[in-house]
Formats: structure tokens, C-alpha cells, sequence
């Protein structure tokens, strides 16, 4: 078996789920690793979108700001941000990666505050685009680190919606059809049950036991009967990622 | 959300944002080469009943090639979205294409005067009208494009077109203050003439856009008629310039000359003389099935079109006209 | 006195209303040839707009549409009606110019129907921007010429407002400030009383008498002590209009 | 209009279209020359306590020179949009220069991290701060300009970021959906940068627009820098490319390099040594002190600021970098 880090295992698999011929909204670092990675390995149709305008790049490297020149450098079209969200909006857009300090078990999302709103232990950057990424989008995707202070039975401040308290929430609260697909980790990848809509195992990585994804998550996750085994990176994936993608080591070097 | 007045008139076309998404969901979005025939395009996007919005403004940049093209396919029961249409308008009138109309500027040509066989049609009764303004219908357009069911707006208070159209007047949350509510539209199909294309429907068209903008982003499909076709490396070599981008388009015609008689900015004038015969011609129903039969059911293609309405010669005047060349 | 017709009056007379440095949205014909002999004559800054997108172009000739390329010729840009109702809605432009089949003692005007709305005599191409303009400008003129049949007191059909019922009127139905300005036909021109909102007589053409005025409008007019007599063009003015605004007499040949 | 539910922060502007329109009723149309320097712009159009937006997305095409000149000035009590900020917060934090923040994207500079003051000064709670989304302050913007009270989104539904902002969730009169409805956002004064402007404050900027078209008609007051000034004529030879028309424009300042130390597509990249050096030197607030007065408050000019960053040579790096130039 190939040697790999977390991060290059975690893009690698997030790759593998932008199906060919769809549309992803990507930020900086390991989404927008992902999504090149699944042009070049497998998805060559995948449409890459940013959200201050930037339409299907011709990425000459990874970009530093969402809203950088190399976001649309070569694009079909430089837009802007209204462009962008009404995109999402009107339900074009298949795909988009979200990221925060803490995740819940219905897959709703907190980048804002730790501790109380008003006397906050640390303020983070807010709901930038994430809150309207995960009203529009058909499918979010989180790639973080697995740990129980991630993984929290109660986010201190909900700033993107998951599925919200559960199933037929999101239509309740007046939110497009949507929410979480994939949380990919350093231990599993997890999906959500699609009756109670709450965050499910679906695979763990090698040399992972469910016991250690259990401990280091904040809340009881759902096992189904069969937890499958994480297909690892394969040569052919780390080598594009590394040679193509990432020469730079900017995002593969961190982990 | 209190509703303290609204339009008498009936939707055509259901505001849900969530029925827009579920199609917009299965809509391709692969980079992919979406060249047809005007032919084509009428056949497998424009069927009889659907829902139809024209691009640039009446006799300005529209896509004629098309709207012949419905003609001789006798198309019947569409609805129409009258925003600004001048002889996009005549043309659908002399096809009696239509028996729903959503209506902001019809039956008139600008200062050319009013279609006699436009009023004849609408005044019939055979066509269901609901009326709205310029704004209206640019709004209605935008909500489509912003995914939401419907625009605020601050015209139509007040008068019989409100009472007329299908809007409501309701009090803002904000500041109490009464506001028109407009549905958000979503046509069915959307025909839009532009400079210049490539072969997977990234669009150029420069000057005014109109309503361009919004009415290609609010329609389900989209049409795409080009005066010429361009690399994929020609518009990505100025991706500020480009006006609509690819996965909006399902396909791809590219036709020189493709808004005569109308303007098309940069290239050529409107010819007016043509444009004042079928005003003309129009008076006399008998003398107008026979100038149809000339200019549009007979004819095999475009090109054929121009041929008869002076072809090259007659082109070369309107590009002077438009270029300002001195006699 | 010059010679002259009623249209080269009525477009002089509604030159001399639209101040330097303000904007004007107009559209072809009679309200153009104002504009740009208001430019001409004593308003260089005169800002003139086209609803389709054209924004102070270098008018080369008299456009045949309000969005044909004439209306963007050397714009500063060259915009869309998103942008330009907009603009005309958050309060910066001044002027518009409406036109109608009839018109109202309260300047409300029908440009849609003449007869029952479902079984109509004449239909008319309705609002196009003319409800807008009227909805949104601070001050909209008419020109147009004097006839019972078009000075009705009751309008077949309210296309665009004037001050619908009289004063309060328009901010009791939602509408922002703005309305009415000047009637100019080829018998006098006509403000708006200032307390009741009603179409009042202000100046009385070279050789018009009141009663001729009151004879051809179909409501009663407000008549103020004293009613001015109308200055009629000066030479000047048709200098400009028939040499440099319209040569070729495609608007003051009408008359 | 039933509100169903609303967010529990104060609303820092008033949303009310006539106040508005009563200030923009007064504003010049005249075409006149409106160039000026950073110093006079900050005096006459940015007083203490104003509302401030700025354009570009944080270190891509910000108008830094009037920044800096804000804080040189000591402004202070303003309230800031704080819409895709990251250097350009950086900069007003290290000024101290605001008590009011809506906020959609703060204290992050993206992949970079996050800015040690700027987290300090948000979390000692001398700034009120009001929950948003970016699209949400985007639709905030475009209610303003489109001269309404509100506009209507779909997000934020369901969520604190909703809980703490100032939005409404109100019933769609249409299909009885909830949606979420924004109050329209006049910001007192904005500042742009573009890449060419003629002295009247028509401008083009090249790439992508971010909310700038927005933030331009939405903005009272509005101050353009820009990378070189151009003829009128050069304007009016592409108006299809104008992005901002003159009367919009309160001030032009003619600024080369104007964004750096962020980056300007098509001209050079952004200084991610010297952004890298602003976060190392914030953890320390004294070092900080010493920092900010020999990069700004010591500086008498923008060329002064650039010279002490590396100047020319530097200046061409980025130039390079940006232009993909192989070492």
C-alpha cells in the first residue's frame, strides 16, 4: 500500500464522490485540491465554480484567495459573487465544501463563535459564503479532522444549516431541498441515515476501529449492520495529486 | 405574508422556486458541443404550448432565423413573454403562435407605429393577455434568476395594470410601506441573438444588454443564435467579456446576419424600408398571406431570406448605415 | 415672431424645462429632439438616458427605438433596463417623458386600451416603460396635442400614474415622490395646482384663448388669476432644433 | 406582511427607499472633474462615524491607499460592511476605526489564517456586530440599489446566523413558502478600486466583480481609486466595458499599485510576505504599535508605503508572479 498523509488520503477520497459532468462550488486549499483532482483522474466534465465570480478556471495552481486572479485565470467567465449565488441558488450547482470548528450530528455547522455569542472564547470569520452554500447546494461536503471537539452534540452557534433537528427540518425552516452528503476524516468517511437524516458511518480507513471514531466523536453516530472498509489512495491518485495538483506541497504539505 | 391588493389576471407559469430547482437539477452542465440548425433547435426545444421568451429589444439583436423557423413549424398555443417586442411580436402574430400573453410593450414597433395585424390578433380575443411593465417583467425575470418566488418592486402601484396583471401589494416588514409583489418567471425555452458563441454556448454580445442577462438565467432551456462562432480559447481570453456562460445553453446556431431585419450593434442597422412594408402589407389580410408566403413559408433557410429582401447588396447598405458611413 | 410649427413649439418649449446637470430618461422622437436641443441650447450637462441601457451617448442622429445602437453611440456605458429603472428608482433621475391615448385632469395616463379592457375598440402597446418612469422619476412631462378625445375625465384604462385620485394620492397607494410636471400641447402648457394635484393652465399659446383650451379638454381645468402667455421659440432655438437636432426632419416634419 | 420569525440584532441603517431617494435627489449628475487625493477624499467624504463599504474581496483589488489615509486620519465610531474583508479589516481593526460591524466574513484572511487583532478587537466587545451570509449582504447591497426596502433570499433559514442578524422570515404570497427577507443597505460612503476611470469617475474594472456593482449603486457617497486615469474618449470608445458610470462617482484618485499589498488581476499578485508578516507581528500588540507606525502612520504618501515594502523591485516580483512569468 502506498504512503500517504491525512490530508492526501482526505482529497483523495473527497475526489472520488464529484461525479463527471456536475458542478462544485470550492474555497482555497483541499476542495479545491479535490476538484482538480477529480478533473484530472476521473471527472474531466466537472464544472469548478468561486463564489466571487470565478466560472470553470484553467487553474494554473492552487489559488490563495477565493477571490484571487488564479480563480479566474483562462475562465468561461469572469462574474461576480451574485452570479455565483444565484447560480447555487436556482439549484445548478451539484456540489460544495464547507468547513468550521464544530459539526453536530445533523451535519449543521458553526465557523462563528466559541463559547457564548456575546462573550465569545474565540470569533472565527462567520458564515462567509458557508451558510449559503449549504442552503443552495444539492450536496455539501466537510473534510476535518477527526476529534470530540469537532464532533459536538451541540454546535455553541449554528452558522450553516445541516439538516438542522432532523428529518423535514430544512423544508420546515423554508430551506431548498439540499444539506450534508459526506464528512470525510482522518478516521471514516460518514454519510447521513436517510430516514432520521443523523450522521452515519459509512467506512473507516485503514487500520481505523469504530471504537476510536466513537471516541473521538461528541455524540452517538449511526452504525449501520455493515461498516465498510475506506478504499485507500491509490498510486495513480497520489501521483497526479502530487505531480498535477499540488506541486507546491501548499495543501499536501500540511498535514 | 398580508396581501392588501392584487391583479385580476391568471400566472401562466407556476412561481415555485423549488419546481425550477428540481429541473435546473437535471440540466446538464458538461462543457459539450451544442451546434444545431435553426431546424433542429424548433424541433426539439420549442414545442407547441411551451412557454417562450425572446431576447434583445423588438427590432434591436433578435434572433429572426428562429422565430421564422417557429413559424413554418406552425407552432400554436404558446405562451409569450411580450417584453419589449416590436417585430419579434409581428412575427409571432402573423404565425398566430400564441394564445397566452404576458404583456409589457406589444403590438407596437417604436416610433414606426402600431402592427396592424398585431392589433387585429390581440384585439380578437383569441389571446389571453395579462399585463405588466418593463420593470415588471425584468423583475419577474430576476427572481427566476435569484431562484426565489417572487421581486419587490415599487412601479405598478396604483394603476390598472396592477389591477390587470398578476401581481400583489403587500406591506414591507421593514418600514410598513406598501410594495408590489412580482412572481418570478421561468419560461420555458428563451431565444437570445449574440455576437459571438463558441461551440458549448459561452456568449458574447456587446452594447445594451436589456434583459439578457436576467432572461437567460431565468430560462429552463436557452438558445443560443450567434452572427459568428469563436474558440472556447477566444473567450477565455477575456473572461470579463463573456455574458453568458455555457451550462445556462442548450444549444448553438451560429447565423451571420441572424437579427435582420433588425439592428445588431456594430454590424448592421435595421432596414426600415423592409420593416415599413410589412406595416404596409399588413393593412390587407389577403395581400399579407401572400407577403408571408414570400418572405417566410416558401423560403427554405435564412440565407434564402436575405436573398430575397436584397441579399448582399441591401446587407452592405444596413453595415454602412450602422457604421455611419458618409454617402 | 418666427415661423414654426406645433411640433418644433411644443419640443422647444420642452427644452427649456430640463435644467443643466440633470438626468432625463427619454425616448425616441419628440422627447429625444427636447433633450438634445435642451443640451444644444442652455443645458450641456444635461444627462439623457435610454431605458433599454444607453447611458449618455454622443447622439449621433435621432434613434428610430429607444434600444437601438444610436442610444449607445460613445455611451460612457452601455448598460441593460435592470440598470437603468434601478436608477430611475432610487431617486436619480429627474425627467421622463411619457406619452398616451388619454390623459386625466390628475395626469394619469392610458397607453394600453381604448374601450372595454376585455373587448377593446383599439389596443394600444400598454405600459412598456412608460408605468416606470412614471412611478420612479421625480418630474414627468407630456407633450402631446389638445383634444377632448385625448383630455378625458375619466381614463378607459390607468396605464402609468399621475397623481391617481389627486394629493396623497400616490403615497397612500405606495408610490415614491415624483409625478406630473408639464403638459405641453400646441394650445398652452399646464402645471399641477399645488394642494389638489389637478391639471391647472399656466400659459396660454400666441394666439390661444382660454376658452379654446377649455373647449378641447374633457374636465374642468384649474384656471389661475392670472394666466401667463407662452414665449414662443426663438429663433435660436429653432436654429438648433432644425439644423443640428433634427436635419433631416424625421420629428419636426410630422406637424 | 406577517413576520414569522426575525433576528435579534439591531439593523445599523435605516432601510427606508424615500430617505434614500431624498439624498440621491440631491446628488450632481454633472459630468464635471472629480479627481482628488486620498487626504482630501477621507476629509471631505469620510468623517467619523460614517458607514463604510469597501469594494474588491479583501486583499484582491482594495482600495488601500484610502485605508490607510482612514487610519492616518484616527477615524473612528464608523460602521463597516463587513462583506469579504480579510486585509482590508485587518487594516480598520489596527485602526480601531469602527464600532458597528455587519458582519458576513471577518478576522479570517482565508487560507492565511486568522488575524490576531483583529480577533482581539471583535472579542473585547467594543463592536456591535449583526449576523450575515455573504450572498445575504450582496442582496442587502442590491435591494438598495434596485431603490426598495428589502430583498428576499432563501438562506439563513433555520439558523443563529439568522438568529443574530436583522432579517425577517416572512410567508411568500405566491406559493406560501418561507422565505428570509433582507433590509436594503445604504452604506454612507464606498470606496473601489478599478483598473481604469477617466476624471468624471467612469470605470472599468477587469475580472471579477465580487458585489462591487452592487456596492457602487447601493453606496450614498462613492470614491474610486484607480490604477490609471484614461480619456473620456477611451471610455466611450467600449461602453459595453464600463462597470460604474460617472454620476455615481463622488471622487476619482489616481493610484498605481493602489491594491497592493493584495492583488490585481491582470497586474500584479498580492505580497503574501508582507501579509504574512502582519499576523506574525499582531501576536505581539507592542511590536504591532511599532509595526503599524513605520508601515503607516510615520508614511506621509502610498509611494512612500510601497518604497518601505521593496518598491519597484518588488512591485516587479508580483508583477511576475502574477503575470505567471517562469523564474
Amino acid at each position: 500500500m502506498a504512503d500517504f498523509n491525512t490530508m492526501e488520503m482526505m482529497i483523495c477520497l473527497a475526489s472520488r464522490y464529484l461525479e463527471d459532468g456536475k458542478t462544485v462550488a470550492v474555497g482555497t486549499g483541499a476542495p479545491c485540491a479535490a476538484a482538480m483532482l477529480a478533473q484530472k483522474a476521473h471527472s474531466p466534465n466537472l464544472v469548478i465554480l468561486f463564489e466571487a465570480g470565478g466560472i470553470s478556471p484553467l487553474l494554473p495552481q492552487m489559488p490563495i484567495s477565493v477571490g484571487d486572479s488564479r480563480t479566474f485565470f483562462r475562465a468561461v467567465m469572469a462574474a461576480g459573487m451574485n452570479e455565483m449565488m444565484t447560480t447555487c441558488a436556482r439549484g445548478l450547482v451539484d456540489y460544495a465544501f464547507l468547513g468550521g470548528a464544530q459539526i453536530d450530528k445533523f451535519g449543521n455547522i458553526n465557523s462563528t463563535i466559541v463559547g457564548d455569542y456575546y462573550k465569545p472564547k474565540v470569533r472565527f470569520p462567520g458564515s462567509g459564503g458557508a451558510n449559503d452554500f449549504a442552503s443552495f447546494c444539492w450536496r455539501t461536503m466537510i473534510m476535518t479532522v477527526h476529534s470530540k471537539s469537532r464532533f459536538v452534540g451541540k454546535c455553541d452557534f449554528i452558522t450553516s444549516p445541516g439538516f438542522l433537528t432532523g428529518a423535514g427540518a430544512r423544508e420546515a425552516a423554508g430551506l431548498p431541498e439540499g444539506g450534508p452528503y459526506k464528512i470525510i476524516t482522518d478516521l471514516a468517511v460518514m454519510g447521513f441515515d436517510e430516514k432520521t437524516r443523523a450522521m452515519m458511518v459509512e467506512s473507516l480507513h485503514p487500520g481505523v476501529e469504530l471504537d476510536k471514531v466513537k471516541a473521538e466523536t461528541g455524540f452517538d453516530l449511526v452504525v449501520p449492520k455493515q461498516v465498510g472498509r475506506t478504499q485507500p489512495p491509490t498510486d495513480e491518485e497520489l501521483r497526479i495529486l502530487r505531480e498535477d495538483v499540488d506541486p507546491l506541497k501548499l495543501v499536501i504539505g500540511r498535514a | 405574508m398580508k396581501v392588501l391588493d392584487q391583479g385580476l389576471n391568471p400566472l401562466f407559469m407556476d412561481p415555485d422556486p423549488d419546481k425550477a430547482r428540481d429541473f435546473f437539477r437535471t440540466k446538464t452542465r458538461a462543457m459539450i458541443d451544442k451546434r444545431m440548425t435553426e431546424k433542429e433547435v424548433v424541433e426539439k426545444f420549442i414545442p407547441d404550448g411551451c412557454y417562450l421568451g425572446i431576447g434583445g429589444f423588438g427590432a434591436n439583436r433578435i434572433p429572426t432565423a428562429v422565430i421564422h423557423e417557429i413559424l413554418r413549424a406552425r407552432r400554436k398555443n404558446m405562451g409569450f413573454l411580450g417584453h419589449t417586442s416590436t417585430h419579434d411580436f409581428e412575427l409571432l402574430c402573423a404565425g398566430k403562435c400564441f394564445n397566452r400573453l404576458d404583456a409589457a410593450y406589444i403590438v407596437g414597433l417604436e416610433a414606426r407605429g402600431l402592427s396592424p395585424n398585431a392589433r387585429r390578433y390581440i384585439e380578437s380575443g383569441e389571446v389571453k393577455v395579462c399585463e405588466w411593465t418593463n420593470y415588471a417583467l425584468a423583475a419577474r425575470m430576476r427572481a427566476a434568476a435569484e431562484g426565489v418566488p417572487f421581486a419587490i418592486v415599487r412601479c405598478m402601484l396604483g394603476t390598472d395594470t396592477l389591477k390587470m396583471s398578476g401581481a400583489k401589494v403587500v406591506e414591507c416588514p421593514f418600514t410598513g410601506k406598501k410594495v408590489a409583489a412580482v412572481p418570478a418567471l421561468w419560461p420555458d425555452v428563451a431565444v437570445i441573438h449574440v455576437h459571438e458563441a463558441d461551440m458549448y454556448g459561452n456568449s458574447v454580445f456587446k452594447g445594451i444588454s436589456v434583459a439578457d442577462m436576467e432572461l437567460a438565467r431565468a430560462s429552463k432551456h436557452l438558445i443560443i443564435t450567434a452572427e459568428k462562432l469563436v474558440t472556447n480559447a477566444t473567450i477565455r481570453a477575456n473572461p470579463t467579456a463573456t455574458s453568458i456562460p455555457f451550462y445556462l445553453v442548450d444549444a448553438v446556431v451560429e447565423i451571420p446576419y441572424g437579427s435582420y431585419p433588425g439592428n445588431m450593434p456594430y454590424l448592421y442597422f435595421s432596414d426600415e424600408e423592409h420593416l415599413a412594408q410589412w406595416m404596409k402589407v399588413e393593412k390587407d389580410p389577403t395581400e399579407f398571406e401572400k407577403f408571408l408566403d414570400h418572405y417566410i413559408y416558401s423560403v427554405s433557410c435564412f440565407e434564402e431570406y436575405l436573398e430575397r429582401c436584397g441579399g448582399l447588396k441591401k446587407l452592405k447598405q444596413l453595415q454602412q448605415l450602422e457604421n455611419l458611413v458618409e454617402k
